[in-house]
């Protein structure tokens, strides 16, 4: 009867602790809130099926020897997976708006100021009792107001791993919140007549001006922002491949295979730090709570922006798609297409907030070199 | 270990093995059987809205993230 | 001269052993079994080759810096590959037949006779001279009976790496033999008036329950036995990809990319194991008589639990979809309604048989699981 | 580094932060209209021979890509 | 204020030397080639962008830190990838025209001279001041002559890997240029009648002849020439893949994800070598000119042979195939069959000229074996 | 090593390379001639059954995959 005795000692039940009960709860939620409310599922049922492997007592698949674990170390310390994932993000995206319009950077950059309001937020809260936020911990918690999955990841992955998990679900959760966000935002600080504004028609973007934007966009953040060069390089890059025309195969592959497998044994090694120790306390709430705020300071920053460029022009941009700024791609543009048709039907802002939409995209990471320079690793 | 402890350990092996191999998909009849009759009674076909509408729904979501989470905390914090 | 003298030092044949000579014909033999027998060809041709190109004298391809070697210290050590495949394996596998009709898991347990028999077989055969097994070395040897190629290699890379090569290519030989190996013990167990028996037609099962379905069963695993939840848990969470519905991309990746990138990488890798010294002595005609045995009792085990349900259900379960318990799938499934059809060429056993088919899939991960828990590693 | 340090700390690196932001988005948004300018008056659309026609012209290329590399060789010894 | 300063301090204008400029400048030129002369993209692509991105000062993208040094750790220096595009090459080439005629064998033999007369070349160089090549950087300049990207990558990765960016940018160069470079000396070397030889049809080749030819292939390189074995087995085993007609599923994954994924990474890879220490010297000249001179030679080698064998046979072969044994599939064959319709336009000599294409392949990894065997590593 | 040295050790690889390169793709040229004809005397175009037909003869293989690793293993065993 040793036998039963140790093998009643291996069974989960014996060894479980209620942190990690708790955890697998969390796992199922996430996967609650991709499968049922449709939260970007792409990513919230990887990890959420990763924290509920990593948290299965004895199994250790999170650990050193696992297969979680050695994948987060291959994948996340590196910072591998979060650039490949932008490398595909710019082999699917198609830059020509913001070619047509360039101004539209400027929304993209306003919407950024929610990053860093929310570094003086993530300060403040220090003042409460239980919460005790490092500069390097509040970059990483303010970064999720870039609304940028990838980038977020990568950041947190270099200043705050212990908060990694914490982190990727509060920017994934609020990226999918986007439609309950902004619009009341976008409403509270606009009125009727901005709304309304028609924008006139963007022209038409060369192919040659398309080959040469990841060029431009890439040398000039080598020659002033060089820490912000791993992730703008790898978008150029993926972007490269997709508008140089020759190298089908190759874009094929980063949008596609590369980025669905990466895609996949990223949210499974994120997962794994879902563990209770580093998610039940009292921070994570300060992370969720920081997290909607930056999100709230960034569309109102954009739309701010988009109101006074409304005013600079005479009338010719539609404040709404100051709200597209903090990326959520594409999302975001879709929300300020929504809210402008509210207010006349026939008005079509999707194509004009793509601009500021991508542009977000180059704003936060630039964003996210900026604390890399500024603060750590 | 020689011979014959080994034979021993085997067939000690066999009859633990089989056995919890039985109990356990036993009990995971059981779980499934139960699981069905619970979703024929609580979400009877055709009513379950995933996927296939385009739901709109998420809009109580974000309060019940963090209630749930701060629920979570809680407790692990009384237990802890 | 003293070039062409160092040359001939450094051809293949003045380097070349006999084994190494008669593991290449090992290699080649396994190919033409895969090409022309049409055993699994998709790990047998990858094994043989790998058989090949790492018994060639000199050149290293499977040594610690050739790169067959660091494949198989990368995958197959690490144990990331049988994993990934097991999580393909979920991906690609519909588990309707086995919601349906639950109580067809004990069709899968009972298969698994064929494992704990087998051990005692392995030990029984230490009697003999030139065999002496470990504990260890024979329950690798034993799950040969689970049926289940990426389960014996995930548990041999763990228990026993030496008798790897040998294993792998006896679990997927016998795999491939399951046409052959199990129709006479299915006839000789069964009465002409079991073999007619029609079985009623299933119930339609929802999404929702398709759904859950991995959830149960990794929570069980978890719960109960988490040294199973590896295996289990990456086939569930592919089964999950598969059955949201909103991960269409990851769903693909893992039934096509990764599954057919991941086993050419441990087909080769596997073929790295076979190598004179390991493959050419006793134990390894011992490992294939017991891989043989453990086949034919799990099928027994199988279609003998079958007639039991058959007499405790009133004669409303065909005895012969026990038989596919052993998992194999769909090659077991396919037996059992040939088999039936035999008898009555019009009762169509193929989805009835599919039950017992998946539940084989899930018995040998336990069975795995249980005797990592109880032996080591 | 006590609370008071870190605020003032995380003011100036908002003061600063957005402030580069905003330059750096800015200079792309003068380099990006200069390089439509100068690609509309330059190589007028339609004009450029990328990749649809399947160019036959890489006559002169092998001492193109010498030339090139000569100069730069040249010009990186001069400079060490 | 100090922050400035450290902002200053961190940007990439201050830290940017002349040499890191130029090689910017050098991976744009590689891309430019690549777009517009459309050189080779599907590697000068990775490549140009590999140098744009690891000649970022400061960034140290293409450091041991950084992605791409890590990939070039992980692919190259352990020699995966080019293994692995050769798999990729085995899998996308039909050998057929090879196999009918398997005499074209010669004049891939032929070709491989342009390798070893560049070794001499090489040798004779250092010569001239500044110029200082010892064995293995000869023998991994001269490679290029085989016309074949992988294997040159392959054998300078494991002879000279400081010299690895220069050499692998000059052989695909070369290989881009196979129009330019061979028409005049396959005119100046033939006269109009060779030229104008029309070959006979070749035979059908069965499926059986197809499956064994690898196989043939490998065993005799494994018995004869082991050190070539890493490259030939990948490119067999590929070549089986393809031609087994039981395992589509891995041929296909051979020919797209693997290769695809695994071009752009090498590309990137590749790109890394290219900083200013390593590739803005003297030596760098002599590489190209050297690589040419291989070019060269090799294609007069292959003409000369082919005019040997039309005396041989009575003229039943046309020189002009001979052109094709450098490999550079299917470029060369290309050529062969422009240059003969300039004389004939209603002699096809494309598939004729695909026997020798082939057959260089095979000719320049026996080649790059040789190397490793008589020199290093 | 000297530079005269190199030269001398550069032909001599020459030499010895395009040697051993054109003998062993002669062997190739007369091992793929010698194979052919084999097939074409052996197994003439069409007899042969790979995988075009779904063929059912896997009926004596399990014999024959241990009766050939068992005279495998004899042979090995005589020989060490
Ligand atoms: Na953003
Ligand atoms: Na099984
Ligand atoms: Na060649």
């Amino acid at each position: 009867m040793d036998e039963i005795q140790q093998l009643w000692l291996s069974t989960g039940i014996a060894n479980l602790d209620w942190g990690q009960a708790l955890m697998m709860g969390v796992g199922c939620l996430l996967i609650y809130l991709a499968l049922v409310k449709k939260f970007e599922p792409l990513l919230l049922v990887p990890i959420g099926f990763g924290a509920l492997l990593c948290n299965i007592p004895v199994a250790g698949i999170g650990g050193p020897d696992g297969l979680i674990g050695q994948v987060y170390h291959v994948g996340i310390e590196s910072g591998a997976f979060p650039l490949l994932i932008f490398m595909g993000v710019g082999a699917l995206t198609d830059f020509s708006a913001l070619i047509a319009r360039p101004s539209t950077l400027l929304l993209g950059a306003a919407a950024q100021f929610g990053i860093f309001a929310t570094l003086i937020g993530a300060v403040l809260l220090n003042g409460l009792p239980g919460f005790d936020f490092t500069m390097k911990e509040a970059a990483s918690i303010a970064i999720i107001g870039g609304a940028d999955g990838p980038t977020a990841i990568f950041l947190a992955s270099r200043l705050a791993p212990d908060m990694l998990g914490a982190i990727a679900v509060a920017a994934y959760s609020y990226m999918a919140l986007v439609p309950i966000i902004q619009p009341p935002i976008m409403r509270a600080l606009t009125t009727q007549k901005e709304r309304a504004v028609v924008m006139e028609q963007m022209r038409p973007v060369s192919r040659l001006e398309r080959i040469l934007f990841p060029f431009v966009v890439l040398i000039l953040c080598a020659l002033l922002l060089p820490s912000a060069a791993p992730l703008i390089g790898m978008l150029t890059f993926g972007n490269l491949l997709r508008e140089a025309g020759v190298v089908e195969r190759l874009s094929r592959a980063a949008q596609n295979e590369i980025i669905n497998i990466v895609t996949i044994l990223l949210g499974l090694a994120v997962g794994s730090k879902l563990s209770a120790d580093k998610f039940l306390n009292l921070e994570t709430l300060g992370i969720l709570l920081l997290g909607a705020f930056a999100f709230c300071i960034g569309t109102a920053a954009g739309v701010v922006m988009g109101k006074i460029m409304c005013y600079a022009t005479g009338g010719k941009v539609n404040p709404l798609i100051g709200a597209a700024g903090v990326s959520a791609v594409p999302m975001a543009a879709r929300v300020a297409n929504k809210v402008g048709q509210e207010t006349d039907p026939h008005n079509f802002l999707l194509m004009h907030a793509m601009g500021p939409n991508v542009a977000g995209v180059i704003g936060s990471a630039v964003a996210a070199g900026l604390l890399l320079a500024l603060i750590g690793p | 270990m020689n011979e014959s402890t080994l034979l021993i350990e085997s067939l000690r092996l066999m009859v633990i093995g089989m056995g919890i191999v039985y109990a356990f998909l036993l009990l995971l009849v059981g779980v499934l059987r139960l699981m069905s009759s619970l979703i024929l009674r609580l979400a009877p076909e055709e009513a379950l809205p995933l996927a296939t509408t385009p739901t709109q729904s998420p809009s109580s979501a974000p309060d019940d993230l963090i209630a749930v989470i701060a629920a979570a905390v809680a407790r692990y914090r009384r237990q802890h």
